[in-house]
């Protein structure tokens, strides 16, 4: 396994700009053509925690983060003490030695097993337990350390601002370090000062002085260690597309006010809500120009009615939230609501009320680490199998889930024109490790967006019968035509009682068997009908000695760890499950046919998709590789266990373990 | 053309219990509704479920038949998609306020432009006469082995509490007057609360119609004195004219106050009426203006080939590296 | 195929006695020592709506209802349009001549599609649309039909009471009804009159006004029509064991009380209330006598303290239930909720907070027609897939689902002791077709019920560290000792985060590796020692041609069936899963491998068993018995589904479609 | 043996913001309980989710912190389960009058002999700031890209309507006058609640420290005037003290009055006590006396051997056919 990237790591306290740098650190990569993946890790807290983020990276495409760092910038004690010991041999620590005799038990947030273990290896090496004594530690293991004066730069900065307030000026500590980590691999300066530019856009002078403080940094590293690491990061041509980078939670809102979502509810929760936030504050939506020209009706209601807009309502719980969505829904209107897992336990009672009385909802559901509360702002894929079954009684529905940026971007789209189409709940599952991961990605092409509206129907109805619309009459799909509340010509009543086709109550036998075939019938349309290609994703050759079924997030790391095992010649093929309801059974029976050994690969304990695949195709896959830590795995995890299992050395449930 | 109440009336088989306050409420809702002359397509009742949340499917506009508890969100959704139509809300008191009491607060701070009205027969009708939270504790009505164990609550100080701007009560068996508040509610800007006293003879049997009338509760010459009084005609005044501070504050203290009356002495009527508070509605205009001349129901969201009708280039560049 | 039993049917207006008469009718056959089958159907609805109780008596043991009936017995039109065509060639109709000319248009509760099948068979006969018409078109189907003069008679018992009311004495139809009936088949007067004086114990003056009631119809019906119906019912000789009458939700509720259980809580919803308000109304417990003498200790207690008792509450909400449910199990009390699909659907996230803070919590769950609000007094067992995932992310539960009413009362003691001893929530699943079907069964044996509570700690804990308990420390097992809330000699904390030993919030990924284990890891010990014999029943030969899977209340109908498929020379056996999680995995593979055809059968949609014993065992369930009309399934159903398959005859998925 | 406060200090690390009013409860908390000098094993504290929430891991009595929205019902569960424990709930504004709404009514109506405390920052702090119920109509914190769209709920107001006995509000850096309030809320016999004004500095910039403190809002002198006093000063008496319905409903529209002043002249202290109302384990107990001599907590249940101690053979008898 060879890496070519570059691994940066960032620490700090919860609140102290640790975002703000690893974003700068990412600009400034992606504006010099890089590919770049940025992971977050932080504490259920608002300040105080320790978090970090790790950057990856490279002139090749990446989709994952690694376990190893090749380089951490530090600017203050706890980030030195967690992460000093997972710096790779050759690899660098940049650190300010004011910091060199704080203690370990000084810091209060460390937990005590992570101090004991620790306290346990300084002894063991004879060192002092402070931050001399775990550089020391790191040295010893083939680690470079820089050390850096912040303070007095950052003084020598201030002084030429007339900004003398220490306070003041240590906001910009994190950026020193992006700068000092840039500088000793070369890379270029002026890269890094766009990056700024950017990011501060709104402040002039937050920019000044950030771009001085890049360039005192850049000089004082120069002068002090120039050609002293060995690693280098060169900018790489651009090619004509044009990149974006993004973050999960604004990838998925982004394609909500392109798919025209209109009315979006929220109940705040992690990792959901800064999706609805985006949304919120993006609330009125650009409308375009060229309508008017191929539509003059559309042209003109455009020009007399402005732009378009979302209502975004922060409701009072979860169960208002998806229930306001549905009655958006009836209204004609795309509706949908985001929360993460115990906020969905409170939508199944909603979920099924749309599927009985055909309401297309869309519920993007951020899977974080459970149960309960869990591990807020931890990683997991815990939920499908309650995504697929929330709800009593049975009821059709749709459950998708993204792999990545892209994925997510696309296939929010498509959840509203199923739910439209089949007229019936989406459930979009995008997991944390998605939400809140930042990546270059492709920029989206827009023009391959469609929206698909199916059997609405627009304009007065005219088949009423005494005022009467059948909206559940039965036809030959099972889907009705849907004239939204409000439509003219006629009224019709929703129940979430069994109905006949006006929407009347009834409890006659005849009536719900009809009723239940149309509703449950509609799955099967939705398995004839929706194309193969947004379903699945296969890679790599058509026969394989191993064969990975996956879904969600880990397609990043499992694609890089592929290209690894390619190199060591291991032959790998990978099906990767996005629509999980309607399941592709057929698809994944043949696929399966003629796989060797099948190892499905998911962040949960009990390996849900594995049980869905037995359930439908009755193929036992014996082999899992599961992790449940509240980490994502990483492409060297999954590397690492996919060659254990082609040496036949893997327990038939392997469990991955990594992660800070 | 008119609105007739007969084009207010569906086929749908009614089954509610024969003698059930729920008949003079819904008639007085068909009479409103026909006396305003709605467009029946443009009206949607929705309701939670209970005995009384049956209503809608006796109603011939659209109506939303929903969960247990949820009408208030539900109608919500409806009213922010399409804040062209007009949204009634029908309920029982448990659903209300049981289960349904954190919507019922919440909505009262949102003050969408709808009405809700409460069928109040203190008793969970449909699912066999459970004391619900309307009910005093110590009350006994047939359908309990035994006294009611929690404390009832004043439905009407709690909607004043939760920020309703329309505060009322009405009596099932007064129809006209009935209708006259319910055609206030609707035509009221905000969110309008409608408290009604509805005898469920099946299960309760304290308050009765004939309680109601006054049985039991004799004047001096022996004559049945009703239990029930209008505002309008003691001189109370409800609405606060003015976008004054103090005179909304002294309306609240006074519809507060009004709203301890109970039992003997029961005041029908429009006890607060606020309609300088801004509505939703208009709340979301003012971050957004186009939700006024463009709401959600009313946009187009694709061109004719399906592609989208939003642009969204300039967010992108935004995210361009 | 052949019955000897005595199948009898009234129906009425919901509010108008037809429970009360059925319930005598039960009642006066059990008392003549016959095994007895009771169903009720009604609408969701208080007063007005049609409903009907078919009784199934028999000399041998019967668990089923069938949908043949052998005498209908009526006081108004409603039941006579609808169930007149229902009786068998040579049944019998009771009815009431007044009512001869009330036509079907009069009846405004009777479906307009069922008004226009039952038009059309009159006009095709040539029959008018009325009473008359209806009767005359089942006469020549060869049913007998006996008129009688309710009112007349009645009023000649009036008469001799000083009572002059007609709308008193009308009350009293439907017990002049039974009467009817009974005089018809021959049966023991006397046993019907003790019936009713068991029924109205309270009430001596009904009592006798009723006793004088089946003396009048017993002497018109055999003056009139003595020898005139060849079915005979006869008491039987009971046998030295005492058969209890009951009804399903008072058998759990008794169970409740017998087990343990000392909080209930519940929100009103059908079928479920029913157990609640019969908990609330036995609320204090009587308690063993020989305490005193066994155990001086709890002997003290009992003089000192008088009787047990049981708070039973109703809250706001099912959340509210469940989490009080919750609270309870906290301070070491056996605690409860029952409810159905809509609220258990709200109970989702609470479930898990019980998992994640391993609560013992027994939620009994009665299913009922979904889904939403959807049918809701009528059956279904739609809500297992939804039980055994309810909840986001992943943590233990039991789910446990009875077949008859003896299966019920002893399961819900196992319910309490499952969750005590793997101390986490357990489901038990009641379906509806249980909770209001009554049934004579054997008298329950008390003596072979046992509580375990299992590491329920009781009195001061001893080995605190600084006064701090490890609640959650690691064991060998999994589980720990679990000191309720108020154990004096120390404290600990609980959390729905992931939590360290003493139940303090930590994410590190270490510890939460070990707490998923243990928690997890209690299904797998729950799986290595509750015995086979409490999981699974299995009926039938070792070997048969056709296997038949099920779960629930099929079972009664499904060993009626089989009993006449043995008679046929069709071999058939039934595995019947009742412990669904942990899954009997190696059993149920070892019964299948030795299976040729094996038949999913129940009461929903998409053979939700079915699906998990593909997801656990990868054996391919190919036939399916579905229905899902919310009606039940009948033993005769079954019975033709077999017989159908056996030839080889049925499609894969066959839909029952039986029932009114 | 006295408790001391340092008894009730735990190890768990306290990740709060530096400034946090919760601090203060905390303190008031825990120097209330050492004053009671509580029994911390019969001593058990309650809370939902949230910043406040997280506070049963640092007191050292038994801690059930629960689910978002929740801890009412929790807590109720375990009182009703053991009456004899000492039960307080703690939580945050959103927590207990947004998402938690329906169990806030609901449980006024009951009655447990609890204390509930709410930390009021008017925001939802750990999910970073946005508007709770408490926050008024259209104000703005730094957390808040735009004013706040939804009116605010008064809660002692609110917790008035739903029949709590004991209404009071505290100040979170007033923390001896709280712990007072504490104290009187856990004697209270019957349902406490207790609002307490909890500065968030992260996310809250209006109501901060000094805006309490008085900053621009200076008397004639310009000196500051602090923004709130103490009821008990101003010679308000709250307090019920005869069992009495007249004295029992003027204290209740006095409380409401007393309610309604908010801001620059903002009460502390006792608004309303009530201890006439039986509480919920009376009622339970006057239905079935053995509940006060045997509550569910102290029942034993089986025999040695495990056989049930219940006897069912009365109710078996009545099922005999
Ligand atoms: C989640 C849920 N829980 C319980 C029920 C059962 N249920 C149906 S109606 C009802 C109460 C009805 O009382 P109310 O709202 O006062 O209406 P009323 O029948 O008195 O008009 C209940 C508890 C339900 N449908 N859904
Ligand atoms: C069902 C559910 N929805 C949402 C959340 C996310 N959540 C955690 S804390 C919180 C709000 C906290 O606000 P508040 O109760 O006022 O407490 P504070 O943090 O201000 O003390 C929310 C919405 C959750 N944990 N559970
Ligand atoms: S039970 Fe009461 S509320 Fe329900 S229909 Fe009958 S009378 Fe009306
Ligand atoms: S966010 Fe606010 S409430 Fe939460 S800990 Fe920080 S200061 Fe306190
Ligand atoms: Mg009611
Ligand atoms: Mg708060």
């Amino acid at each position: 396994m060879k890496r070519d990237d570059f691994s940066w790591m960032i620490g700090g306290v919860q609140g102290s700009g640790v975002d703000t740098s690893a974003n700068v650190f990412a600009k400034a990569a992606a504006a010099g053509g890089l590919s770049v993946f940025g992971k977050r890790e932080y504490y259920s807290n608002i300040k105080g925690e320790h978090s970090y983020f790790q950057v990856r990276v490279s002139k090749d495409t990446i989709r994952s983060h690694v376990d190893t760092v090749d380089m951490l910038a530090t600017f203050e004690e706890e980030t030195i003490f967690r992460h000093a010991l997972e710096v790779r041999a050759e690899g660098a620590i940049i650190y300010d030695p004011d910091q060199d005799t704080k203690r370990l038990d000084q810091v209060p947030t460390i937990e005590a097993d992570v101090r004991a273990t620790l306290n346990g290896e300084l002894a063991k090496a004879g060192l002092s337990p402070d931050v001399r004594g775990i550089l020391e530690l790191a040295r010893r293991r083939g680690v470079h350390i820089y050390p850096i004066p912040y303070n007095e730069l950052l003084k020598e900065v201030g002084a030429r601002f007339g900004e003398t307030s220490l306070s003041t000026l240590q906001r910009m500590l994190n950026v020193m370090a992006v700068a000092a980590s840039f500088a000793l691999v070369s890379y270029d300066e002026n890269l890094v000062k766009e990056a700024l530019k950017k990011q501060f856009r709104a402040k002039p002078k937050v920019v000044e002085m950030n771009v001085a403080v890049v360039a005192a940094a850049y000089e004082y590293m120069n002068q002090k260690y120039a050609g002293s690491f060995a690693y280098k990061l060169a900018p790489v041509k651009v090619s004509g597309e044009t990149n974006l980078f993004v973050r999960g939670n604004s990838t998925v809102a982004l394609a909500k006010q392109l798919a025209g979502c209109r009315l979006q509810t929220y109940y705040p929760i992690t990792p959901a809500s800064d999706e609805s936030e985006f949304l919120e504050g993006h609330a009125e939506i650009e409308l375009d120009g060229s309508a008017a020209m191929e539509n003059p009706q559309v042209g003109e209601a455009v020009a007399l009615k402005g732009k378009g807009n979302i209502a975004v309502v922060q409701s009072e719980d979860e169960i208002a939230a998806v229930t306001m969505a549905i009655g958006g829904g009836f209204a004609g209107v795309r509706s949908s609501t985001s929360t993460s897992g115990p906020g969905f336990s409170l939508m199944a009672e909603g979920l099924g009320y749309a599927g009985m009385n055909e309401v297309p909802v869309v519920v993007t559901l951020y899977s974080r680490g459970g149960p309960s509360t869990g591990l807020p702002t931890r990683h997991e894929q815990g939920d499908l199998r309650f995504a697929l079954h929330a709800g009593h009684g049975e009821f059709p529905r749709l459950v998708l889930a993204s792999g990545d940026l892209t994925e997510a971007f696309y296939d929010t789209v498509r959840a509203f024109n199923y739910s439209e189409r089949y007229q019936t709940p989406v459930i979009h599952i995008v997991d944390k490790a998605l939400a809140n991961s930042d990546a270059t990605i492709p920029k989206f092409d827009v023009n391959k967006v469609k929206i698909d509206r199916g059997l609405l129907v627009k304009g007065p109805v005219t088949d009423a019968v005494n005022g009467e619309i059948r909206r559940f009459q039965m036809t030959p799909s099972g889907v009705s035509p849907r004239p939204p509340l409000g439509t003219k010509g006629g009224v019709y009543w929703n129940t979430g009682d069994e109905h006949d086709p006006l929407g009347h109550i009834t409890e006659d036998p005849t009536n719900r068997d009809m009723m239940m075939d149309k509703r449950m019938g509609k799955i099967d349309l939705a398995d004839k009908e929706i194309p193969m290609d947004e379903r699945v994703n296969f890679f790599g050759p058509a026969a394989a000695d191993i064969t990975l079924l996956s879904w969600g997030s880990t397609k990043g790391a499992i694609l890089d760890a592929m290209e690894w095992l390619k190199e060591d010649g291991i032959l790998v093929n990978f099906v990767q499950v996005r629509l999980i309801n309607p399941f592709p059974t057929e698809y994944i029976k043949g696929v399966l046919a003629k796989s060797k050994t099948i190892v499905g690969v998911e962040m949960n304990y009990s390996g849900q998709l594995t049980g869905i695949v037995r359930e439908r195709t009755c193929v036992p896959v014996e082999q899992l590789v599961v992790k449940y830590n509240g980490r994502p795995m990483s492409s060297e995890e999954i590397y690492s266990a996919v060659k254990l299992i082609s040496q036949g050395k893997a327990p038939k449930r392997l469990v991955l373990k990594n992660g800070a | 053309m008119a609105l007739k109440l007969s084009d207010l009336k569906t086929t749908a088989h009614n089954d509610w219990c024969p003698g059930c306050g729920d008949f003079g409420i819904l008639n007085a809702v068909q009479m409103a509704l026909a006396e305003m002359n709605v467009d029946p397509s443009r009206t949607v009742v929705v309701s939670g479920v209970g005995c009384s949340s049956k209503a809608p499917h006796f109603i011939k506009t659209y109506g939303v038949h929903t969960l247990h508890g949820r009408a208030l969100p539900f109608a919500s959704g409806i009213k922010l998609a399409n804040p062209n139509l007009e949204v009634v809300v029908e309920g029982g008191d448990g659903d209300g306020m049981g289960i349904g009491a954190g919507h019922f607060v919440n909505s009262g701070r949102r003050n969408l432009d709808m009405l809700y009205i409460v069928h109040d027969n203190e008793v969970y009708g449909l699912t066999k006469g459970q004391a619900s939270p309307t009910m005093k504790l110590g009350m006994k009505t047939k359908s309990l082995p035994l006294p009611n164990i929690n404390q009832g609550i004043n439905p009407l100080m709690l909607a004043i509490a939760s920020g309703y701007t329309f505060v009322a009560r009405g009596y099932s068996y007064d129809v006209r007057h009935l209708k006259d508040l319910i055609v206030k509610g609707i035509r009221h800007k905000g969110f309008a609360f409608l408290d009604v006293l509805q005898p469920c003879p099946t299960y309760n049997d304290v308050q009765t119609k004939e309680y109601w009338a006054g049985e039991g509760h004799l004047d001096t010459d022996g004559k049945l004195q009703p239990r029930t009084y209008k505002l309008e005609e003691s001189g109370y005044d409800g609405v606060v004219h003015n976008p004054d501070e103090d005179e909304m504050e002294k309306k609240v203290q006074q519809a507060v106050l009004k709203s301890f009356e109970f039992g003997d002495h029961t005041p029908l009527g429009v006890f607060y009426q606020n309609e300088h508070v801004p509505t939703y509605e208009e709340r979301l205009a003012s971050r957004m203006p186009s939700y006024k001349t463009n709401p959600p129901a009313d946009q187009e969201i694709a061109h004719a080939d399906g592609t989208p009708l939003a642009n969204i280039d300039k967010l992108l560049e935004d995210m361009r590296v």
